[in-house]
């Protein structure tokens, strides 16, 4: 009970060996400014077996679990919180593919995410202000033993042609509710007919480029289909599932990558002949803090724990992003106020962890969307 | 009629839309490009100065329209609709010149003041030292006087306008005096000094139109009239100037939050989501009501204090508290407008992302949020 | 001089003297009684009636002085130091009797107001319901007109002054009239009125010296001349009295943190830790100068507010606002206090258990503070 | 990880059914009125065994941990919160009995306190502002085989003469410090000399009265030392690490019964012709509410985790009882408005559980005392 088995400490510190001995200030902000990936380390992570850890054996994954690729995450973005990102989403989509695909699907495309051969990325939204189920036009015909896809999606994440999109597409009729109507299709990067329009610099993550994707008759085969036609919604759901556990291990990496970064600070920096550390004010906000990224930590085990053992829990895992993304968000705020000015410079490292939280609370759902998904799953049925 | 705490008269109103239309030609278009740029071109500043933007509280003698407090305020407001930093005109008029204003000798007066007011001269002030941050009393910056000349030697780091900076108001110690609050003096230091060298530009989160510098100075002499009153006297100097720079610190965090609102609530009754506008959700009607409150209480007690400041009232407790309180507001207001905008206010494209970059550092410089309230706590007699 | 938002003037400032001296007599050492008896005696409302402060803005015709609002503000204020809430001087003056004052005709101010004058008629207003709450469209208590009567039946709850009160304000439907808003109408009911009886007076949190209690109407028939106005037009007499509710709250709740802040603070200064006074620690002053900071806040935006009212502006959204900030912020601070006071807050000797228990109630009353958001959503436009 | 054996779940499950079965709310309000201790269920809850199970068999205890205790705590409290604090703090003080004391003291008290014979009380602070150890007068002088007790003691929840009392004193010289002058007398309630003076009504808890004991001279058994002469400072600490567990369960079934009272309330509760449970606004604050209490059971139960099995975290405990305290004054407080005008009444019950979650908070050192605890050991040294 609450405390990690010996693999699984071992890959903790397999990560964080890994991390620190990769990882580059200097080289994190030069990729940042230019919105680059870190292809070389990707290479070697993935070599080590850190991509894609939660897959079956089969297809070159680790055969373990979310927690293990959850364990991953946090080790990576307590050493860099923009680094970690770009890792721990290369693959991004492809769990739909592992969890839902048909083996056909999945050996041609797993064994290539995990060997950091080729990136995955996610083409859901059509609207700036992120997913709207409702308005899914974007679409997906079946035609003999090709499906055609028409539309236009925003906030991919994207990085080229080399790599897939996981595209959701309306295959059902206009007026079809999305419960039954929308699929998931896996779209090869260099397909004629898609157009990439690069969506500018982000407020954080900036290793991954944003970008429009308009796909114009953009013909794929059948088998492409991630899972069943017409049951894209309840797959959306299952994905959300896991990544959101993911994006809350990369948050509570992030809240205990700023809060290190603090303690270490404080004990150093001297104010009114005293060390900054030594002020009750401080010690206070540092108490805070660590008891947001403990906290974080429960909750995003626990929800991790239980997906691994079938009994995925959506209200815990809803918990669990918005309890550690805002402890991140928080931690790093926090931490950039007890840099003082310096916390406000780029070098400091804290105000980019700021920014790196805010998109995981951004993301997949912001604190409003989780709320909902809660208090409706509390309240139950009402009479 | 609704009670006015700040009595515009028509000058005022008329100085406020022409400084508007003069924004709106001069200033706004090239923002973007300033950003990208991370500096502001000086001859912006000149076309501001010269079209009678520019300190505006200095006496005609100077160059100055001899405007009161209120012409402050209005350019502090009118300039938030520029949604930018680097052409800080309330840090160069309301904080850095009036030092030279209110302490400087008619010589320096002379000397200066016009440039200020046209724009010709960029200030800014050195006080923080990469060692210090807030605390004045750990400075580390000597000056020594030698017969006519005064020695500086020291960095200074965070300087705002410290690439563009013509003429610098820097804060250094004697070393020879035991009390550190009596060691401080304040010296007008001038672009190209020898001995003064800019150190390289700050990336910073935010504020990318604002050249923030270090700055380091190796055996800088400049000449002994150039210390702005008697030896030792910068301390009380600097006392005395900082509950303006707090008000003025306050005036920026409300305006800014009051754009950050017209912002969002436009964003929300325009975005549509699963078939309704964004208003229609309960919860964003809750949290733009809760924030237009703050943002209301925020104005009306700052308004309170700039009556109050230019009454020529102490509320250095009081302008201490609204520094921090409308800072920390802003701050949170910034925040959760993001989280009103969803996932478009990760797009820089989003002004969204940009304003809670740029607001982040308000509640760090003039005097952490912390050192504020170690004030406002000290006054109290705790 | 510190520019006043409130112009106080001699006759206000002597007022204010003879009530403060007033209520350290007459009402202050007699408190702690009351808050065990859990009723104030009428002859309390009496003395202070005659004493001349209640409804202090009657006209001389009825027996007031024909006071402005700040009267109201002076009386709201001053009880604040009696720290109890039985004697509810403002709810009688301020909320009930206007009323009465202006929607009433002459013969029912005649018999009404020199007695609420004078205390010898204390008044209650019942408007909530044990279905509906803050809802008045759910309103169930019908009022139907027969020949010269109106019969009344249904209940009322959470009624304040619900024992002690002489004279009802209550709000009914005509169960006739389909559009809701257009069913309601004010009535006067009298104490003794057959039909008319009181229920249990209500254990509560804290208030434990007002007589809250429950309402019952069971073909209770008044004269028709006790209806307010004309018939239907409760709904609007409500909406045209609601914005001073509303600012009498948020005086009530400035004036309350304030007394809470200096026990606070006095406290801190004189309780001993370690050898040293409470105030020593960092911790403590920082939460000492936050929560002052929301109630200088909350202060100048009441009184902004005041001075807006009496100027007679529509400020619905700003007194909606106000009632949810400042409630809010006291409880805060009554919260906050306590933690300050650390264990000796547990104690029923300690003012702050007191105080937090009877503060609560304020977020909840005359409209809960999720009712305050969703009226200013609504009149901002979304 | 992260789940209950079965024998905790039956644990937890006998509390509940005992507590249900048991407890009623108008005795409850009539109790707490006339500050009298529920005696006849007290009596009932340690014939189940519900009173010291965490204490060896060998004393009439259940042989179990801290983590079984709370559970207790926890269920008691989420049925009636005054109820469940004053069952749950029969026995207090004789924790450090059980952890300190020789075989003869435990003998002679331990099996009472089970079986509900007697009650305990911690008599320790000697000012209302809470404890100060830096200025503990009372005096406890050795003469041959007995121990003379002279000095007053505030903050004594006491229930008369038929119990015992944990008395705080210093043993040591006047100027010496509290580390190693200090020590705990067990005291029966009974003796001659001691003057209880009661202190009135608090804001909760008031099942228990609380007490101001005035010790003259009085004279016990040189035996009645409790643990080491002179390590009352050692043994307070490890003593506040299990009472900080069971204040944090105490808090935490507060916390889960106003958050179940709530989530009933709001589905029958109309406003507007809605139910309440439908407004946006509800399902946010019930979403909040639920992840607080969820957060504070899994701090908590971690705490108690660690304790039992040996590897007690001073830290850690700081922050449960920081975390679930808070929960439980956050969740009451929001439990009361969304009762509205009803929630301010003592018939909801909803007032009375912020009551008694605010005795938690303040009781064993505030939120800032805990910030210092957890601050401190966070930074560590500073060099």
């Amino acid at each position: 009970m609450f405390e990690l088995d010996r693999s699984q400490i071992e890959i903790q510190k397999a990560a964080r060996d890994f991390a620190r001995g990769e990882f580059d200030k200097n080289l994190t902000l030069e990729l940042e400014e230019k919105r680059e990936y870190p292809e070389k380390i990707w290479k070697k992570a993935a070599d080590l077996g850190f991509i894609g850890i939660q897959f079956s054996e089969q297809y070159l994954g680790g055969g373990l679990g979310v927690l293990e690729a959850g364990l991953i995450a946090e080790a990576f973005c307590c050493i860099d919180s923009t680094m970690g990102m770009a890792l721990t989403l290369a693959g991004i989509g492809s769990e739909a593919v592992f969890r839902f695909a048909d083996n056909g699907l999945k050996e041609k495309i797993l064994p290539k995410i995990c060997e950091g051969d080729i990136f995955s990325g996610i083409a859901f939204s059509e609207t700036d202000h992120g997913i709207d189920l409702s308005s899914i036009h974007t679409s997906a015909v079946f035609t003999g033993d090709n499906i055609v896809i028409n539309g236009e999606k925003t906030h991919v994440a994207n990085r080229g042609t080399k790599g897939v999109y996981l595209v959701l597409c309306k295959t059902g009729l206009k007026d079809d509710t999305p419960k039954n109507s929308l699929s998931m299709v896996l779209v090869e990067g260099n397909k004629k007919g898609i157009t990439i329009t690069d969506s500018g610099k982000k407020l954080g993550a900036n290793m991954m480029k944003s970008a429009r994707l308009t796909f114009e008759n953009v013909t794929v085969p059948a088998t492409n289909l991630v899972g069943k036609d017409g049951k894209g919604f309840f797959q959306l759901e299952k994905f959300h599932d896991e990544i959101k556990i993911l994006t809350a291990s990369q948050a509570l990496g992030t809240a205990q990558g700023a809060l290190d970064r603090a303690v270490r600070y404080i004990k150093q920096r001297e104010q009114f002949n005293r060390k900054l550390a030594q002020f009750q004010i401080t010690k206070h906000k540092i108490a805070q803090m660590a008891t947001k990224v403990e906290l974080a930590r429960l909750i995003t085990y626990k929800a991790a724990f239980l997906f691994d053992k079938g009994k995925a829990d959506t209200v815990l895992i809803s918990m669990a992003k918005m309890t550690s993304a805002r402890a991140a968000v928080e931690v790093a705020d926090e931490a950039i106020q007890l840099f003082g000015g310096y916390g406000y410079m780029k070098e400091s490292e804290v105000e980019r962890f700021f920014r790196d939280a805010k998109i995981a609370e951004l993301c997949f759902g912001n604190q409003a969307v989780q709320q909902d998904i809660i208090g409706e799953a509390m309240i139950g049925k009402i009479k | 009629m609704k009670m006015d705490i700040l009595k515009y008269t028509k000058e005022h109103n008329q100085f406020r839309e022409r400084l508007s239309a003069f924004l709106a030609k001069e200033i706004t278009p090239f923002v973007d490009q300033w950003e990208q740029d991370h500096i502001v071109p000086k001859s912006a500043w000149q076309k501001t100065g010269k079209a009678g933007f520019l300190c505006p509280s200095i006496t005609p003698e100077y160059g100055g329209i001899g405007g009161d407090f209120l012409y402050s305020v209005i350019v502090a407001e009118e300039f938030s609709h520029t949604a930018h930093s680097g052409l800080a005109a309330s840090l160069h008029s309301d904080v850095v010149v009036p030092y030279i204003d209110s302490f400087g000798s008619k010589e320096q007066k002379e000397k200066y003041l016009p440039g200020c007011v046209s724009g010709d001269i960029i200030t800014a002030i050195a006080m923080t030292e990469p060692d210090a941050g807030s605390d004045v009393a750990g400075m580390k910056t000597t000056a020594v006087e030698q017969g006519d000349q005064v020695v500086i030697n020291g960095s200074k780091t965070f300087i705002s306008n410290g690439i563009n900076c013509d003429l610098l108001l820097l804060a250094a110690i004697d070393p020879k005096v035991a009390n550190r609050h009596q060691a401080v003096s304040l010296y007008l230091v001038e672009d190209k000094t020898p001995g003064f060298k800019r150190g390289r530009q700050l990336d910073k989160m935010g504020w990318n139109s604002q050249d923030t510098a270090e700055l380091f100075f190796s055996d800088c002499r400049i000449p002994k009239t150039n210390r702005l009153g008697e030896p030792g006297s910068g301390f009380l100097q600097l006392m005395m100037k900082l509950q303006q720079e707090r008000l003025v610190c306050a005036m920026g965090a409300v305006f800014a939050a009051e754009r950050i609102m017209e912002f969002a609530v436009d964003y929300c009754k325009n975005t549509i989501l699963k078939g309704k506008p964004l208003v229609r959700s309960q919860a964003v009607q809750f949290a733009i009501v809760e924030m237009t409150t703050e943002v209301k209480l925020g104005r009306t007690f700052m308004e309170k204090l700039c009556a109050d400041h230019m009454e020529g009232e102490n509320i250095i407790i009081e302008t201490s508290m609204a520094k921090y309180w409308t800072t920390d507001m802003l701050n949170r207001i910034a925040e959760r407008s993001m989280d009103l905008c969803g996932e478009s206010a990760l797009l820089e494209s989003n002004i969204m992302a940009r304003t809670k970059r740029d607001v982040r550092v308000m509640s760090i410089f003039a005097g952490t949020n912390e050192i504020m309230k170690g004030i406002a706590a000290k006054f109290m007699g705790m």
